[in-house]
């Protein structure tokens, strides 16, 4: 027996579940705003896109960002900022992705020579960092207030008062978002990556270098948080302080684990839930800590791989 | 700034400080030993600062009696946990345990707001200091509160005597080799998840004796240990993970940084203790007292 | 300079074998422990030289000196003329020094061939490479596969790394280690947790690798010594205690008393 | 492959009843079936090697007597009492001792915090009489397991377990990465501990290590045991043997 | 009689904290008291029987989830006020959301001075309180019974930057003065004993915290801890809720100062009041509660006047109007920014041996005209 058919086997049966998920999944968010509340709707892509970006560097890294809303919050301030001096949507959308960028090269640099609990604690104080800049220096930010009220002109004849076109608009930033981290996943990369979270030494004895890797990784996903965040800002036509909070870095690690991490939609999927029963949660007066703890706990400890990754492999032992 | 001020700083500080030190302290014993990652820590503070509250508002129990019972609470609680959810995660990922025990702390803090409202319907539970402690002392260059000379006393001899069980005994190995290689530990013959539910408990218990010693002075509500913690891990970071005697020199050294540097420029207050800790980290990234990685 | 580093022959001198791999006293404490202690080396292009010495007199680390996994406390590491002691591990790979390990370290949550082509992918140009596509690295199967073969692994290439048996993961080891195609290798116990099968295969790899290549290795097996080795050099405490052929080695008392015991006249 | 695969192989029945005795022992690692029906026995101050090619499922016989595997059928009585069922910590309160193939030093205790680990016995090493039979381990006593070289490991794990007086040792390729002068000197402390009345279930890869000590050895194919050789026959199916071990 | 209302109903949005660190101030009693509200409106005005219908919905406290679900309460369940908003981001976002679809909102529980200023829109009305009107009464009242020297800390940001202007201003204005310029407090801070000791030495006759919430219970806390009071400074506080009171008990408190714009224990009108709502919702109204009540009355009478429940209709009813009811004593709202101005009243925190009841913890010490109670209207950056 040769040994190649068996592999090539079962990677055509890995192309095709992926490729049920994409047009199952792009099927779903293609009608969406239909089936739920559009800006619902849309905070599902942002925080998706979000979630999937800090699953690079989590699931297919094995670096643990705690300190993710930095990213998020300062390219959702920024986008809100840009909007609001007139700028239109792309390049207020563009300016956000990169201030995000720009904080997360020092970031970056500093803390991807940590590993373990260590990186996590480090990103958590540059986050907290980026936090107790956002709640003084209120002139940008608002403060506590937030910032609100800023204009979204139309572009191409594109009105984007109307919650649906921002949707579609935004369903096109997702996929190009999402593409990226495909391909970033799915490439010599990404390959290099996992072996890079699987044995640094090993891998460094085979020309790898892994401060590279892991920075490279941490830009991209860096980046991607920061397009996430313009989203949102977009979308909702509101920030607050709560996006560069802990909490918000906490719950994007919710949403990618009870999706199932590196699984690469997973993530979104797990955002998508998170949003929806927070929605649920707005109308009863079932305390919310509870409801989120809860599933917190039960994922962690019975569904480990998260609902696509559950699936996922329940799909691949038949 | 005056050395008058700078005094009273200080001081000041080492009142923070010690409960950062006991925190850390407990975050320390559990992480050193069982490499558990304890995002609970904040919301057990809270539990024995509250179980303190409920103890005297259900069996009158005054602040003495729930010096010594609150923790013992809190510890128990613990070791529930420890063995029914934590130990299923042991042999994974560390970050799995602090995922876990994040949404444990959501769970606690809504729970015990729940029960506050409705047993005692109160959203933050009032507290007084012990008869005997109240009133203050004359200490020359400030007029201090006898509590809290008394919280720096007792942190102190707490610590101390946490460390000595540790280091100075066998027990710190035991639990250190059971968290590292449990297989081959329990077939050495030693019961290793006794040792650890144990030594969890103490941890916990710890934060829980730092919640009785908070109720009297801070506010005594659900979410009184979400902000500290995150201040905590950052002391801990700084100490070095796992590392006893750092987690307690760090916890009062930051508690005085922290107060003094507030004091010179308010809006750093904050900060001051992430910027400490992302400034040490590069320059030592172990921390200060802990030994550099893939030693421990 | 020491009186020592004028001792060594100058490099490039046209008499005698150009030397691949040179150490000029090299040093390395740890904590106040010299594991290393004024080592001078020099590894001839072309010829299998074998490192052997009592437990702990220092063989890893002066491999891990070598390939740059530590940096020396003092002394110099030249690979073909260059100095390589400063650069770090993965830039002394791409300058054609590759190594294995002692205790085996592969990727465990890949397959055993996925190990084998992340290895051979890092020498090509793909890897930062995150816009192309993974099916670009099948290229490299075949090569995978062939070494999967030399190596005894072919039957086991779809099982994950974690789940092999000691020696079948020494087996990858070396496995990977070859992947570079280094102009000189450093094998750290490549035969150690083999069965005789195993080190059959281990030998006979040596020598085909050796073909043009420098190789250096580690071992406390004598039989693969002598059957491989050019020249030996054996480390105590730190520090050279002799070098020559095996003959030589094998008669030096120092050496029996201090590592071969009564192993050596057999 | 051209042993005969032996599903069952004739044992001499002891005398005096066996200290270890494994009966139709399968073992499972998830899905994959790794033991098929091992029998064994280990009389009492007997020394027994294991010999096998890689991955024929040496090791894993001593994980699942030890315990350290969970998922496995059959029998394992110990001293007449079945262990099979006993979480590890009471198997190795009942006097057996396993030194795996990894040595498990570990990597957070100091080396005399690791030697210091198990639970001393009467009649067990101390401290002092370990660091005799390897005085390097004196030497790095305050270093950190983990820094210990490869071979200064294997003795430390050797001599660890050796504290808690077990009756029966398990020993996972003790000779693998030492020096000849050390491995020579581990057979002569096995050979002393056996004179003080300890059996020992030995894996080995070194055949003439195997066979200066065992009294009989058991031939591991694909997890089956297809041959026992005992000391006497071992000279002289020496070539056998040899053909056991490779294809 | 002939009123036009969309779907044929009205349908009031009570947009709070259902569940966070609001809802006992708020909160679910919040929904209570609009319910009351709309069941007494329907009880008096029979054209509008099983017309009006209250909806409570969580905002969690957070900006992006009220904004959301201001809109989608707009679009889908077709609800015509906006009532509530506690969380200053969440208010501001709501306003926002409420303004692009022409639909009022009544804040009550939200204190920010941005919604009558820069943030105002020509939707929004802000009822009950706000930062100025807490400052001022403060910083008034307390300095014209003879509490002229002042020490103020203020948490350091927007809201506590504001206040403390505010205060600053309104003792200077009545003669009093600062012992040392205000300092500020990290945010959020547990431990306040160096300011308590700094207060301690420089002995002025009040201290003033701007601190709200948990932070405020901090300070009172250690306030009490270190002695202030027996030795002879008293508290100026600027956001009391009753709830405050309650988490540290009313001994602590006992002798503080702070502006509320009413308490149920004010007179017989509040009283009454007040049985009524503990009977339907067990818990004695705080004010903001109380407060819903009124916005929401006053809010469906502007409907009635104005026959129709159009967004547009109902602003212009409200727009000037005077009214008085049990909660708001002579209003008046602005039509230039929409501030809703009423009589606010300066308390004083009873000791527990004076209440004559649970929960009477105040006693009134100066009434505040609403003609000066608020920021004037020549002072408004409101731009509609
Ligand atoms: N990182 C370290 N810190 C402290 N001591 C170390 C470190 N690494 C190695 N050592 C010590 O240095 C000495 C040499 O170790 P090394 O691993 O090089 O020995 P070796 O010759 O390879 O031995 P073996 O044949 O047993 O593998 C040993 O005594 C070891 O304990
Ligand atoms: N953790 C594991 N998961 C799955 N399969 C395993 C695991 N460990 C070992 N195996 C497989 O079980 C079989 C027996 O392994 P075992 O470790 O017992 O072999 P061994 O005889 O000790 O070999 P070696 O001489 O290489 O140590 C091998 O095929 C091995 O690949
Ligand atoms: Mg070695
Ligand atoms: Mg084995």
């Amino acid at each position: 027996m040769t040994t190649i058919p068996r592999t090539a086997s079962r990677n055509d049966r890995e192309r095709t579940i992926r490729a049920a998920w994409i047009i199952g999944l792009g099927l779903l968010l293609l009608i969406l705003p239909r089936l739920i509340y559009p800006v619902l709707a849309l905070d599902i892509l942002a925080w998706g896109l979000f979630a999937v970006a800090f699953d690079l560097l989590f699931g297919f890294s094995g670096l643990l960002s705690f300190g993710h809303a930095a990213f998020w919050g300062s390219s959702a301030y920024f986008t809100a900022y840009l909007l609001a001096s007139g700028q239109s949507v792309p390049v207020a959308m563009l300016g956000g992705t990169l201030s995000a960028l720009v904080l997360a090269v020092p970031i970056a640099y500093l803390s991807v020579r940590s590993a373990g609990i260590y990186f996590s604690m480090i990103t958590l104080a540059f986050a907290q960092m980026v936090y107790f800049v956002a709640l003084q220096w209120t002139d940008v930010t608002g403060g506590e207030n937030g910032l609100q009220g800023f204009e979204r002109p139309s572009l191409f004849g594109l009105d984007f008062s109307n919650s649906v076109t921002r949707y579609y608009f935004c369903l096109a930033v997702f996929a190009l978002g999402f593409y990226i981290a495909y391909r970033t996943v799915r490439s010599p990369f990404g390959q290099a990556q996992q072996a890079v979270r699987d044995n640094e030494q090993r891998a460094q004895s085979i020309g790898y270098n892994p401060v590279r890797f892991k920075f490279t990784a941490f830009m991209i996903s860096a980046g991607l948080a920061g397009l996430a965040g313009s989203m949102y800002t977009f979308g909702h036509g509101v920030v607050s302080l709560d996006v560069t909070k802990w909490t918000t870095s906490g719950e994007v690690v919710m949403m990618t684990l009870l999706g199932g991490t590196a699984t690469l939609f997973g993530p979104a999927v797990g955002a998508g839930l998170v949003l929806l029963l927070r929605d649920q949660l707005t109308t009863s007066s079932l305390p919310v800590g509870i409801v989120t703890g809860l599933v917190f706990v039960v994922v962690v400890l019975f569904f480990r791989a998260g609902v696509v990754g559950t699936v996922q492999g329940w799909l691949r032992r038949r | 700034m005056n050395t008058q001020l700078l005094l009273i700083q200080v001081f000041n500080g080492l009142v923070n400080g010690a409960f950062y030190a006991l925190l850390s302290l407990g975050l320390a014993v559990i992480f050193g030993m069982l490499r558990i990652v304890n995002f609970m820590h904040g919301a057990l503070y809270m539990l024995g600062a509250f179980t303190a509250f409920a103890l005297g508002q259900a069996f009158g129990l005054g602040f003495w009696p729930a010096l010594i019972l609150a923790p013992l609470i809190v510890g128990v609680l613990g070791m529930v946990l420890e063995r029914t959810l934590l130990s299923r995660l042991y042999g994974l990922e560390p970050s799995y345990n602090l995922l876990l025990t994040f949404g444990l702390t959501l769970l606690t803090q809504d729970l015990v707001k729940q029960v506050m409202l409705s047993q005692f319907a109160v959203s933050s539970a009032p507290y007084t200091t012990p008869e005997v402690l109240t009133g203050v002392v004359n200490l020359g260059f400030v007029v201090f509160p006898k509590y809290r000379l008394f919280v720096i006393a007792l942190t102190l001899v707490i610590c101390l005597v946490t460390w000595f069980v540790i280091e100075k005994t066998r027990v710190g190995a035991i639990i250190r080799a059971s968290t590292e290689n449990p297989s081959v530990t329990r077939a050495f013959g030693i019961d290793v998840s006794k040792w650890v539910t144990g030594v969890f408990g103490v941890g916990v218990g710890l934060a829980g004796l730092a919640g009785v010693l908070a109720a009297p002075i801070y506010s005594v509500e659900p979410y009184m240990g979400a902000e500290l913690i995150i201040t905590t891990f950052a002391v801990v970071v700084i100490g070095g993970l796992g590392s006893i005697l750092g987690s307690v020199v760090t916890g009062f050294a930051v508690g005085v940084l922290a107060a003094v540097g507030a004091a010179i420029y308010p809006p750093i207050a904050n900060t001051l203790v992430f910027v400490l800790m992302a400034i040490v980290l590069l320059v030592r990234p172990s921390g200060l007292f802990g030994l550099p990685e893939g030693t421990r | 300079m020491t009186a020592q580093t004028q001792l060594a022959p100058p490099i490039g001198v046209d008499n005698g074998p150009s030397v691949a791999l040179e150490a000029r006293n090299l040093i390395k404490d740890f904590r106040g422990f010299r594991a290393t202690n004024d080592v001078t080396l020099d590894i001839h292009e072309g010829e299998i030289h074998a490192i052997i010495g009592p437990n702990g007199a220092g063989k890893t680390t002066l491999f891990n000196l070598l390939s740059g996994f530590l940096k020396p406390t003092s002394g110099e590491v030249r690979l073909f003329g260059e100095r390589i002691d400063t650069l770090p591990p993965h830039q002394i790979v791409r300058r054609g020094l590759s190594r294995s390990f002692q205790i085996s370290s592969v990727f465990p949550t890949m397959t055993v061939r996925e190990n084998l082509l992340v290895a051979l992918q890092s020498r090509s140009r793909l890897p930062g490479q995150f816009w192309t596509p993974l099916s670009r690295l099948e290229k490299l199967g075949p090569q995978a596969d062939a070494i999967l073969a030399d190596v005894g692994l072919a039957d086991s290439h779809a099982r994950l790394a974690a789940d092999l048996s000691h020696g079948e993961k020494r087996q990858l080891e070396i496995g990977i280690s070859l992947t570079q195609e280094p102009r000189v290798l450093l094998l750290d116990e490549p035969t150690s947790g083999m069965g005789s099968e195993g080190i059959d295969r281990v030998k006979a790899l040596v020598r085909q690798v050796a073909q043009g290549r420098t190789v250096v290795l580690v071992e406390h097996n004598m039989s693969v010594v002598s059957e491989l080795a050019d020249r030996i050099t054996v480390l105590q405490y730190g520090s050279l205690l002799a070098s020559g052929s095996y003959d030589e080695v094998r008669q030096d008392p120092r050496v029996i008393e201090a590592y071969l015991g009564d192993e050596g006249d057999e | 492959m051209t042993a005969p695969h032996m599903s069952a192989v004739s044992t001499p029945p002891p005398s005096v009843p066996p200290l270890l005795d494994v009966r139709d022992l399968n073992a499972y690692y998830g899905q994959s079936h790794v033991l098929h029906g091992v029998n064994l026995h280990v009389q009492p101050g007997e020394i027994v090697s294991l010999i096998g090619r890689n991955g024929a499922g040496k090791t894993t016989t001593l994980r699942s007597i030890m315990g350290a595997l969970r998922s496995r059928t059959g029998s394992v009585t110990f001293d007449g009492q079945d262990i099979l069922r006993l979480p590890s910590n009471r198997v190795a309160a009942r006097g057996l001792a396993w030194v795996p193939e990894e040595r498990a030093i570990m990597s957070t205790l100091t080396v005399r915090e690791n030697l210091e680990l198990p639970p001393a016995r009467p009649g067990g090493w101390t401290t002092e009489r370990a660091y005799e039979a390897f005085p390097v381990l004196r030497e790095r006593g305050h270093h950190p397991g983990s820094k210990l070289s490869g071979g200064e490991q294997q003795m430390l794990a050797i001599v660890r377990v050796l504290r808690s007086a077990p009756r029966l040792l398990l020993l996972d390729e003790p000779s693998e990465g030492l020096a000849p002068v050390i491995v020579q000197r581990i057979g002569d402390i096995i050979q002393k501990l056996r004179t003080e009345g300890l059996s020992v279930l030995l894996v080995e890869q070194n055949l003439k290590f195997a066979t200066r000590l065992a009294d009989r050895h058991y031939v591991f194919v694909d997890g089956q045991i297809v041959d026992e050789v005992s000391r006497a026959d071992a000279v002289a199916r020496r070539e056998d043997l040899l053909k056991y071990l490779s294809v | 009689q002939g009123a036009k209302l969309s779907d044929n109903a009205i349908k009031i949005g009570v947009l709070t904290d259902l569940s966070g660190v609001y809802s006992e101030l708020s909160g679910p009693g919040s929904v209570k008291a609009a319910q009351m509200a709309a069941d007494d409106f329907m009880a008096t005005n029979a054209a509008y029987k099983g017309k009006v219908q209250v909806i409570g919905v969580d905002h969690q406290n957070k900006a992006d989830v009220a904004s959301n679900k201001a809109a989608e309460m707009i679009d889908r369940q077709n609800v015509d006020v906006l009532m509530d908003l506690p969380t200053s981001s969440a208010a501001l976002a709501a306003s926002e959301v409420a303004k692009g679809k022409k639909i009022p909102v009544m804040v009550v529980t939200g204190g920010t001075t941005a919604l009558t200023n820069e943030k105002c829109s020509k939707y929004t009305f802000h009822y009950a309180y706000d930062n100025f009107m807490l400052a001022n009464g403060t910083g008034t009242a307390v300095t014209k019974r003879g509490g002229n020297s002042w020490y103020i800390i203020y948490p350091n940001y927007a809201f506590g930057q504001d206040l403390d202007r505010q205060m600053t201003a309104a003792i200077k204005e009545n003669g009093g003065k600062l012992v040392t310029p205000s300092d500020a407090t990290p945010f959020p801070n547990t431990d306040f004993s160096s300011y308590l000791l700094k207060a301690q030495s420089l002995k002025p006759k009040i201290f003033g915290t701007m601190q709200a919430g948990n932070d405020l219970v901090n300070v009172v806390k250690q306030y009490n801890e270190f002695g202030l009071k027996k030795q002879g400074i008293g508290l100026g506080i600027g956001l009391l809720f009753e709830t405050d009171v309650a988490a540290l008990g009313q001994d602590a408190y006992a002798g503080a100062l702070a502006t509320v714009p009413w308490y149920w224990n004010l007179d017989q009108r509040s009283r009454d009041w007040t049985a009524k709502f503990e009977k339907a919702f067990g818990k004695k109204p705080t004010w903001a509660q109380a407060g819903v009540y009124s916005a929401t009355m006053t809010y469906l009478q502007a409907v009635s006047r104005a026959k129709s429940d159009n967004g547009d209709a109902v602003v212009k009813a409200l727009e000037g109007y005077r009214f008085s009811d049990f909660f708001a004593r002579s209003a008046y709202i602005r039509p230039q920014d929409h501030r809703v101005t009423l009589d606010v009243y300066t308390v004083q925190v009873k000791a527990k041996a004076q209440a004559k009841e649970a929960g009477d913890i105040f006693t009134k010490v100066a009434t505040i005209p609403s003609a000066k109670a608020f920021a004037p209207v020549a002072e408004t950056k409101c731009k509609f």
